[in-house]
């Protein structure tokens, strides 16, 4: 088993991929994956630490996998809503791309 | 005498003035009396004082905490004397002026401002203290410029009026820095508290001393024009006649020696001994020269007297500065006889001009004595005493001068002696231009007798001209008197040469000017320059050119530019380009808002860990 | 009872917003305000003192109060100025029937403004009063102004805000420091500041109320600004609202006297630039309003050199004349500024022009106009019998007050002697002013001029006679200081002992030598 | 262990950087599910079964399905969808990572204590011993723990829903409360989603949901 | 009454008005308005007698706390949503455009339920005590706010605005989740006390190596930026407020904001207090402040959309706000602590946006425009309404005697007498005193527009009647609370 360490170095570099997925890419459903993706990153961390903080009884520490149960939860509200906005905006303007959403500014 | 009299003369011209302004703008009937009403008043209790003790009346005027600003009358044998001098001259001229006048439209504001000036002039006599004298200082300041100011739509007296006003405010600048530095040494405003304080004077050092009274003298160099602050006074001649009698050549302009001889007389003489004096007394001399020096190539017959009068003043100056035993004595005698036959010398001008309809170029009268003999009498009788001709007034207090010159600085005494001769030289071409000889103009061609109104006047003056000398008559009258030690015997040198300098001063006068149309010294260069009134005028113009005005243009420039533009300006520029470019910032585009956050992440990351 | 001055012409903003005629509910409303403040100073003068002020708490940690009433003589005397001045611009200018309400609302506004910052006992009123004024100031200009109305608008604004926020800032920091639970003065007085943050306080207060004072080199909103606004704007602010920042520094002064002190010589400087500086500029202006302008700037300096001389001395009782000389000076400036504003507006509604170029003559054509103005001119340029003379007279003799014959002069006595060259200066602008507009040939612009109605005069006649009686007995005013019952001006026993130290007595001195021997 | 580790966190990271790369959406959405499964990979390494299982439920199931669901609804296969981002955005959209990680490698040089350990099953059972009841009827926890394997579903059940018994070691509170924030949350965005996709005369359903 | 009947009552009536709104008939609309509004008022009345739950309900007490804070946010939340629906209400002409069936009301019943499940969001926000139901909360918060952000889905700035917030949204719960986890991963625990008591501990390993601990705090931070609007993370702010349907963005600068200080303050608070955080969290706050109060007022100069400018001056006041916090301090016999502070800060700052954003609505009604130039020549227009809107900018921009300058008097009092004790504040101060000074240009700005300028046409702008009582409310509530602030002060207790 690795140790805590590596576990949080995967999870981080996960999460810092996901950011640069948000920054580089310019369709918006491939930027919501990659939000996905730094949730998940986090969810790994949150997992790691569960395992290593251990409780009195050597046991993992459960309430960070039930905070990672959360996070799961509201992730897929998320993607709902997100998905719900973006087809809107699709619809009404034919476009995904966040280039051609620059009507405000300044 | 109850105190309500001597209040009363001070604010009797006061109400006078006031009433005049506020309420009989549109009756200069009225209007006319109140005033000549108020200066005969003050007159009689003038008069009525003489007999009075001596005595200080007191009022607070400004408190502030433990410290008081008073006004008060100081009524003393100067003062005394001085009133006199002020409120008869002043009625004599009330007179003279109703006639003088009578066409004027703005006959009510001509009166009201002659009784401010009664007003004012009171309170510089009998100022009890330093800021009480500044106050009506200023005030005659005031009146002179409203007066000199009266024909206000004439760009000259506009302009003589501002002058007038200006060089006074230069001088009053001095003035009020030497007030206040020796209320710093002698700790006290009041002049009767003053010589308490004189034993302080030996500890400060005489050099702060001599600097206090020479900013002292600065006020009055400004008021009594002395030379470098004397340019005001011959353009003051703008003003009506009557006003230059009694204003800028019996009272007012006096009112520097005045104030100068109170301080002595407070804080004792030993104030001016030292460079203090010295300067004082030079300063004198030179005006005096200058100004006589100046008045014999003029030919406004005003300014000839302005002239005369500034040289006389210089006299007085240097009397006082002399800081001999009675030398100011000597000077305040001389303002007194003085200001009989000046004043004289104005309102008979005043005459010549009303009979000439406003011709005042000497050259363009002549033969006057044919016409009106009664004014040429009387003028010739200040000339006279101007001339300082035995037994006239001018000669008892201008031979006490020589006198007191001689004894304490021999080299000013010689400088006097000059100014002598010029006198009768220049007051001679004065005569001989405009009384005798044949009429050269249309006004003077035309002239006829002045009325009574302003001949009444003229003979009281003349009469004062001629007994206000005797020793009787001036240990009654004048304001500090004292009896002459020297003779007038052929023994005195003093008298020799003083007489000899009168008869050359005549003669010279008779030879030059005798049976001719015009001045034959105009075309002489040193002539020229006295004709010029040495450059004064230009030099200030050229000062106040470059020190005023193109500083002003300069600093309102940086004004407008470094605070303005560059200061102002910058800060708003760079908080609205900063804002701008916050604003570029938010380009609308996703990816840049996102970019952004990821950097402020990482700084924040950075700032919050490892920037420990 | 000192609410009322408050209330009056709120009560009038409400009676104009519910469709009164608004000028004439600006008028009573000014005129019950000047009844008001004079029946106070009445009583203050009397020795009444009870029942005058409210103070309920509006905000209970830390303490703050909606403290009114009169705190001291010197709250007493701006009260008055305020009153009078308001009186005055009410029933000067008029505007079209449209902005009728809006200028009368403003004017109420910053009269209200005004007078509450002075009737304020607690700091935190004392500054929002002041502000309160800065909006309606704004619009008014912005309106009704003349010229660049809109730019000059925004600079005086934001001037006028940048000056406030340093203010505030040295205020914050004031209470702070302080360690006061209670912002009203009587509290607030009473605490002492720590020695280190005196210097800081003090920097932070001079140059926000210098700002708000338009002290150099913050200055350049003022001249502008009172050409531009409207002629009760004009009077309002310069002669009153902008006494707030002087009387703010007169009122916090001994709270922090040290560090005060510590930045003595830059007041001097900068006060030395308002005169002379300010003062050449002056010279240069080409038109009446902005040399009116530039000049009530410059005058400010001479209040500052009291200031300065109060704060040479460190406390009140050191010097007792500098700030009775501040604020009699105050009250002669702001009713002067107010009267020369007023008439300004009205030579120009009468000629078109304020051009001093274009101008000339005026006096043949409208005597009492140039009466007015001249005697206004006359006072702003210190003309003895008129108020300001026996302010800037007392300046000068504070400011050689603590001066010690015997050493050289100090930084505020050489100050003294450059401010009296300002004498010089202000007759210079004045006169030239006055010569241009008034004397003279008549120019094109005043044929047709008319003098002024009895009813332009009313509030210019009103002013003047303020002028004249204050100048003729300005212990009335000094009195209403001499019998403080609290606050800065204590009673004057403690000055008693200084006399020695002011007249030093000769003989002690030769004794001690013998002693020594 | 650590092969399995190493080898799942390369098919995480590659999944990642595959969805980041692709050009077509469909191409990323099937990377991530990539990655996604490794990432569940690494839960069951660390003893975290059960929510590695949600997670390929949830994420590769639910979601994903959404994901490519949409991509085709939408028909975002023309060539206009890939356009490139700005070499300009792109430097920066490496940078801000790599500067990311690095600060977070620094992080982790001081994190300490991060040795694995085996856990101690056996031991922990006795937490779990309840004394009131009989040896035999204790919970299944305690006999899983005994038979050393790790009950994970029923102690997240335990941490999630609380255990109010007289048990002191194992009395937790639970997470009633935010469940019950969560279940407005789901209520909410099934609502929202049907407001912004309801189509006229059309009947309030088909919103999709997880 | 336990208080968390309050979010269950305001939950049911959510649930309730989605059921009339599902089943109701055609004037079901009107129906929904008047009851969420009701329904939410009356929430006020329990309020008064609700007390703290009792402290053996475990379960509860972990999560949920109810102290003067949470009443006083609480109150804000359902002030703001009352105030909020009202605001809608006067909004719907324009909301009803750009629904799905343009010109009726149909499909907008959503519009007026969903406002209530936020409030309830908020009000659990103002209760979390512990990262979890912090996290749950927020999230409910947010995930209301995308779907109503893009509510008006025929117009595209609504939608550009809801696909930005989405997108940044879901990137700051992205931090906050992984932040959450390093803090949860360092301090072994959620719950806020115990993390006060973990990381105040001088001796533990914590103390000797906090890096990890202030990388978790950092992200967690960065994320609460987002929802307060705080620099680095304001961006969204602007192109939000202004695509959003103008009382959703009311709500998004008043109530989400809110909301997000309390949580702010609860985060912060432990934080603060310990010895081995509390400088390098001033530090950090203090840059945010300094940076938020640049951005939001230097940006704001040069805006001549009014919605864009109040979204600029919302970044403005966080930045005062944060100055507040960044001078910690807990308060004493004579000044108030940060907390109250805070509290009075948006208290005031509620009235006075809502107002200003009601006067927006009413003129956006008329001229169907948000540029400051629809408000030319108001002031003739419609002069009631010109004296309002003056006041209501006045009192933004802080003007005393107004409220909104209770709030900025004591931020910066705050600040400088806790400058003394940290020397760094000065320079938030100087910059706050910079935003302060260029917020008179913005606000005054609009003031000048409503006087100075001429107006297009001479048409009356009419108010409708709720506009017109609330906005009267709300400026006569904004000169009162500037005379009178101390009944803010019994409302949180001070």
């Amino acid at each position: 088993m690795a140790s805590l360490q590596e576990y949080l170095f995967i999870s981080g570099l996960l999460f810092a991929i996901g950011l640069a997925g948000v920054l580089i890419r310019r369709n918006i459903i491939v930027i919501f994956m990659c939000l996905e993706l730094m949730l998940s990153a986090a969810n790994l961390t949150l997992v790691a630490f569960s395992r290593f903080n251990t409780g009195e009884n050597g046991l993992p520490d459960y309430n960070g996998q039930v905070l990672v149960f959360f996070i799961i939860t509201v992730a897929a509200a998320e993607v709902a809503v997100g998905l719900a906005i973006i087809v809107a905006l699709y619809r009404a303007r034919q476009t995904v791309d966040v280039k051609e959403l620059t009507s405000m500014r300044g | 005498m109850p105190e309500f009299f001597s209040w009363s003369i001070l604010l009797l011209p006061l109400c006078s003035a006031a009433v005049i302004q506020l309420l009989l703008r549109e009756m200069a009937g009225i209007a006319v009396r109140m005033s000549v009403g108020s200066a005969a008043t003050t007159f009689v209790i003038a008069l009525v004082m003489l007999g009075s003790e001596d005595r200080t009346l007191a009022v607070q005027w400004a408190t502030a905490g433990s410290f008081h600003i008073e006004i008060g009358l100081i009524i003393d044998d100067l003062s005394r004397g001085m009133m006199i001098v002020v409120t008869g001259v002043g009625l004599l001229v009330h007179l003279f002026s109703l006639a003088y006048m009578k066409e004027d439209e703005a006959r009510a504001r001509y009166f009201a401002g002659l009784s401010i000036f009664m007003f004012s002039m009171t309170g510089i006599v009998l100022a009890s203290n330093f800021i009480m004298m500044f106050i009506f200082w200023e005030l005659v300041g005031f009146s002179s410029y409203l007066l000199i100011g009266h024909w206000f739509q004439k760009n000259s007296a506009a302009e003589a009026a501002k002058k007038a006003f200006l060089v006074n405010r230069i001088g009053d600048f001095g003035f009020m820095i030497g007030i206040l530095m020796l209320w710093g040494i002698l700790g006290t405003f009041a002049f009767r508290e003053m010589s308490e304080s004189t034993t302080v004077i030996a500890q400060n050092s005489s050099t702060l001393t001599g600097i206090a009274v020479l900013l002292v003298f600065c006020g009055a160099l400004g008021k009594s024009a002395q030379v470098p602050l004397h340019v005001w006074l011959p353009d003051a001649m703008e003003g009506p006649t009557p006003v230059s009698a009694l204003i800028h050549a019996a009272t007012m302009v006096a009112a520097g020696v005045y104030m100068l001889f109170r301080l002595q007389l407070s804080a004792g003489i030993e104030i001016f001994e030292g460079f203090a004096g010295t300067t004082i007394a030079w300063i004198g001399g030179i005006t005096s020269l200058l100004a006589a020096l100046m008045a014999t190539q003029q030919d406004d017959i005003k300014r000839v007297l302005a002239y005369s009068t500034l040289s006389q003043l210089g006299y007085m100056v240097m009397a006082v500065g002399l800081a001999g035993e009675h030398s100011a004595e000597a000077g305040m005698f001389h303002l007194y006889t003085h200001a009989w036959f000046k004043a004289l010398l104005f309102l008979g001008s005043g005459a010549v001009i009303y009979a000439c309809h406003h011709e005042q170029n000497i050259w363009k009268m002549g033969g006057l004595f044919q016409r009106m003999r009664k004014t040429t009498v009387t003028f010739a009788v200040g000339t006279a005493a101007l001339m300082a001709i035995y037994p006239l007034s001018g000669f008892w207090s201008k031979e006490q001068i020589l006198e007191a010159a001689h004894h304490d600085q021999p080299v000013l005494f010689w400088l006097a002696i000059i100014v002598a001769t010029l006198t009768p030289f220049y007051m001679t071409r004065l005569f001989i231009v405009a009384f005798l000889g044949k009429g050269r103009g249309h006004g003077a061609q035309a002239a006829k007798e002045v009325p009574p109104l302003m001949l009444y006047p003229l003979f009281a003056l003349s009469c004062m001209a001629v007994i206000a000398g005797f020793t009787p008559v001036a240990e009654t009258l004048s304001p500090a008197f004292h009896h002459p030690s020297h003779s007038f015997s052929l023994a005195n040198p003093v008298f020799l040469i003083s007489l000899a300098a009168l008869l050359v001063g005549i003669g010279s006068g008779i030879l030059v000017y005798r049976g001719r149309d015009a001045d034959p010294l105009e075309g002489n260069t040193i002539f020229k320059i006295f004709r010029n009134k040495f450059y004064f005028d230009e030099v200030y113009l050229v000062l106040v050119r470059v020190f005023q005005n193109a500083v002003a243009i300069v600093v309102h420039f940086l004004d407008d530019f470094i605070i303005g533009n560059l200061l102002v300006g910058g800060l708003v520029r760079t908080a609205s380009g900063v804002g701008n470019l916050f604003r570029k910032l938010q380009s609308g585009n996703l990816q840049g808002y996102a970019f952004l956050f990821g950097a402020g992440i990482i700084l924040i990351i950075y700032l919050t860990v490892f920037a420990r | 009872m000192t609410a009322c001055l408050l209330l009056i012409p709120l009560i009038g903003v409400i009676a104009i917003l519910r469709g009164r005629d608004p000028g004439a509910t600006a008028r009573l409303a000014t005129a019950l305000m000047l009844a008001t403040g004079i029946l106070l100073a009445g009583l203050w003068a009397m020795g009444i003192r009870d029942g005058l002020s409210i103070a309920p708490v509006v905000l209970s940690k830390p303490e703050i109060r909606l403290g009114l009433g009169l705190y001291d003589g010197m709250s007493v005397i701006m009260m008055l100025l305020s009153v009078v001045v308001a009186f005055a611009a009410a029933r000067t200018g008029s505007c079209k029937k449209r902005h009728e309400s809006l200028w009368n609302i403003s004017l109420l506004l910053v009269a209200a403004g005004a007078v509450g910052a002075f009737i304020s006992t607690d700091l935190f009123f004392f500054y929002a009063f002041h502000e309160l004024a800065l909006v309606p100031t704004f619009l008014m200009i912005g309106i009704l102004g003349r010229g660049e109305r809109k730019i000059i608008a925004w600079k005086a604004t934001i001037y006028l805000a940048f000056g406030s926020i340093v203010l505030l800032a040295g205020l914050l920091w004031l209470t702070a420091a302080s360690g006061t639970s209670s912002l009203a003065f009587e509290d607030l007085l009473k605490t002492s500041i720590p020695a280190e943050d005196q210097p800081g306080i003090a920097l932070f207060l001079i140059i926000g109320f210098g700002t708000l004072v338009s002290l150099f080199p913050f200055h350049s909103w003022a001249a502008p600004t009172y050409a531009s606004a409207p002629a009760p704007i004009s009077m309002l602010h310069a002669g009153v609202l902008k006494k707030f920042g002087l009387y703010g520094l007169l009122r916090l002064h001994p709270l922090v006297p040290e560090g005060m002190s510590h930045w003595l010589n830059l007041v001097i400087v900068l006060l030395i630039g308002n005169i002379l500086w300010v003062g050449f500029v002056t010279i240069n202006q080409k038109r009446l309003d902005l040399m009116l302008g530039n000049s009530s700037v410059m005058h400010m300096g001479y209040i500052f050199l009291a200031f300065a001389a109060l704060i040479e001395a460190g406390a009140q009782t050191e010097n007792p004349v500098a700030m009775p000389a501040a604020i009699l000076l105050m009250f002669a400036h702001g009713v002067t500024i107010a009267m020369l504003f007023g008439l300004t507006d009205r030579l120009e509604k009468k000629t078109g022009t304020l051009d001093l170029r274009n101008l000339g003559g005026l006096a043949s054509h409208t005597p009492k106009l140039a009466f007015l103005f001249g005697l206004a001119a006359m006072a702003s340029i210190g003309l003895p019998g008129l108020a300001n003379f026996a302010g800037e007279v007392m300046v000068f003799i504070a400011g050689f007050k603590g001066w010690q014959a015997g050493s050289g002069l100090g930084s505020v006595q050489i100050a003294t002697i450059i401010a009296l060259w300002g004498l010089v200066i202000s007759a210079v602008y004045m006169l030239r002013a006055y010569r241009r507009t008034f004397q003279g040939p008549g120019g094109s612009h005043i044929e047709n001029a008319e003098d002024l109605s009895s009813k332009d005069r009313r509030p210019a006649i009103f002013l003047a006679f303020v002028l004249v009686i204050v100048g003729l007995f300005p212990n009335l005013l000094l009195g209403l200081l001499e019998n403080s019952g609290s606050g800065a001006s204590e009673p004057s026993e403690v000055q008693k002992p200084l006399e020695p130290a002011l007249l030093p007595d000769p003989k002690p001195q030769p004794r001690q030598a013998m002693l020594a021997n | 262990m650590p092969v399995f580790f190493y080898a799942f966190a390369a098919v995480s990271v590659i999944g990642a950087i595959a969805l980041v790369c692709f050009r077509n959406p469909v191409s990323s959405a099937i990377s991530m599910v990539g990655s996604f499964v490794g990432l569940a990979a690494l839960f069951i390494g660390l003893n975290a079964y059960f929510v590695g299982i949600i997670q390929i439920l949830v994420y590769a199931g639910a979601i994903m399905v959404l994901f490519l669901f949409i991509i085709m609804l939408l028909d975002l296969k023309a060539p206009s969808a890939f356009k490139r981002s700005s070499p300009l955005i792109l430097v920066g959209g490496l940078i801000i990572p790599f500067s990311f990680v690095i600060q977070l490698s620094t992080v982790l040089s001081e994190v300490r204590g991060g040795d694995p350990k085996a856990l101690p099953l056996q031991d922990a059972a006795e937490s779990f011993y309840d004394h009131e009841r009989d040896p035999d009827n204790q919970s299944e926890i305690y006999n899983s723990l005994q038979k050393k394997s790790l009950p994970d579903v029923n102690l997240i059940g335990l941490t999630l829903f609380g255990h109010k018994g007289d048990n002191a070691s194992i009395r937790t509170p639970g997470y009633n409360f935010p469940l019950q924030i969560i279940g407005v949350l789901l209520l909410v965005a099934t609502v929202g989603v049907v407001a912004l996709s309801l189509k006229r005369k059309q009947s309030k359903s088909g919103g999709p949901e997880s | 009454m336990p208080a968390y009947w309050l979010e269950a009552t305001v939950v049911i009536l959510g649930l309730i008005l989605l059921l009339i709104e599902a089943f109701g008939k055609s004037v079901s609309r009107e129906l929904v308005r008047r009851v969420s509004i009701g329904g939410l008022a009356f929430t006020l009345v329990p309020l008064y007698f609700a007390v703290t739950p009792p402290t053996d309900n475990a379960e509860l007490a972990r999560f949920y706390i109810y102290d003067n804070w949470a009443v006083f946010f609480k109150i804000l939340a359902i002030v703001a949503t009352i105030l909020v629906l009202l605001m809608a209400y006067d909004y719907r002409k324009v909301l009803n455009q750009f629904t799905e069936e343009p010109g009726t009301d149909h499909g907008t019943g959503e519009f007026y339920a969903l406002p209530v499940f936020a409030c309830a969001g908020m009000m659990w926000m103002a209760s979390a005590r512990d990262l979890v139901s912090i996290f749950v909360s927020l999230e409910l918060v947010t995930i209301t706010f995308y779907i109503l952000v893009a509510y008006m889905r025929r117009q595209v700035g609504s939608l550009e605005a809801g696909v930005k917030y989405l997108i940044l949204g879901a990137l700051s719960t992205g931090f906050l989740v992984y932040g959450i986890a390093w803090i949860y991963g360092v301090t072994h625990t959620t719950n806020l006390a115990e993390i006060g008591i973990a990381i105040s501990d001088p001796d533990s390993a914590l103390a000797a190596n906090p890096s990890p601990l202030f990388f978790g705090l950092s992200l967690m931070l960065l994320s609460l930026a987002f929802k307060i609007g705080a620099a680095p993370m304001h961006l969204w702010i602007p192109d939000v407020y202004q695509g959003a349907p103008t009382p959703i963005t009311a709500f998004l600068s008043v109530g989400s904001k809110a909301a997000g200080f309390i949580v702010a303050l609860r985060i912060l608070e432990p934080f603060f207090n310990s010895e081995i955080t509390k400088s390098q969290t001033t530090l950090i706050v203090l840059i945010m402040a300094g940076l938020t109060l640049l951005v939001g007022n230097l940006a704001a100069l040069g805006q001549t959309n009014f919605k864009r400018l109040l979204a600029y001056s919302s970044i403005a006041h966080a930045g005062f706000l944060l100055l507040a916090i960044a001078a910690w301090h807990p308060g004493d016999a004579g000044s108030l602590s940060t907390h109250q502070v805070v509290s009075l800060y948006l208290a005031t700052y509620l009235v006075i946006t809502l107002g200003a954003f009601f006067v927006l609505v009413v003129v956006r009604n008329a001229d169907d425009s948000d540029e400051i130039s629809a408000f030319d020549g108001l002031g003739r227009r419609n002069p009631s309404l010109a004296v309002c809107a003056t006041i209501l900018l006045s009192a933004l921009a802080g003007l005393p005697l107004t409220a909104g300058f209770i709030g900025k008097f004591f931020a910066f009092q705050l600040a400088i007498s806790s400058a003394s004790a940290n020397k760094v504040l000065w320079l938030g101060i100087g910059i706050g005193f910079i935003g302060v000074a260029a917020s008179f240009y913005y606000y005054l700005k609009v003031v000048r527009a409503i006087y100075w300028r001429e107006p297009a046409h001479e048409k009356e702008l009419p108010v409708p009647r709720i506009s017109r009582f609330v906005i009267l409310s709300l400026t006569a509530l904004t000169i009162l609370l500037g005379f009178w602030p101390n009944p803010i002060l019994w409302l949180i207790g001070g």
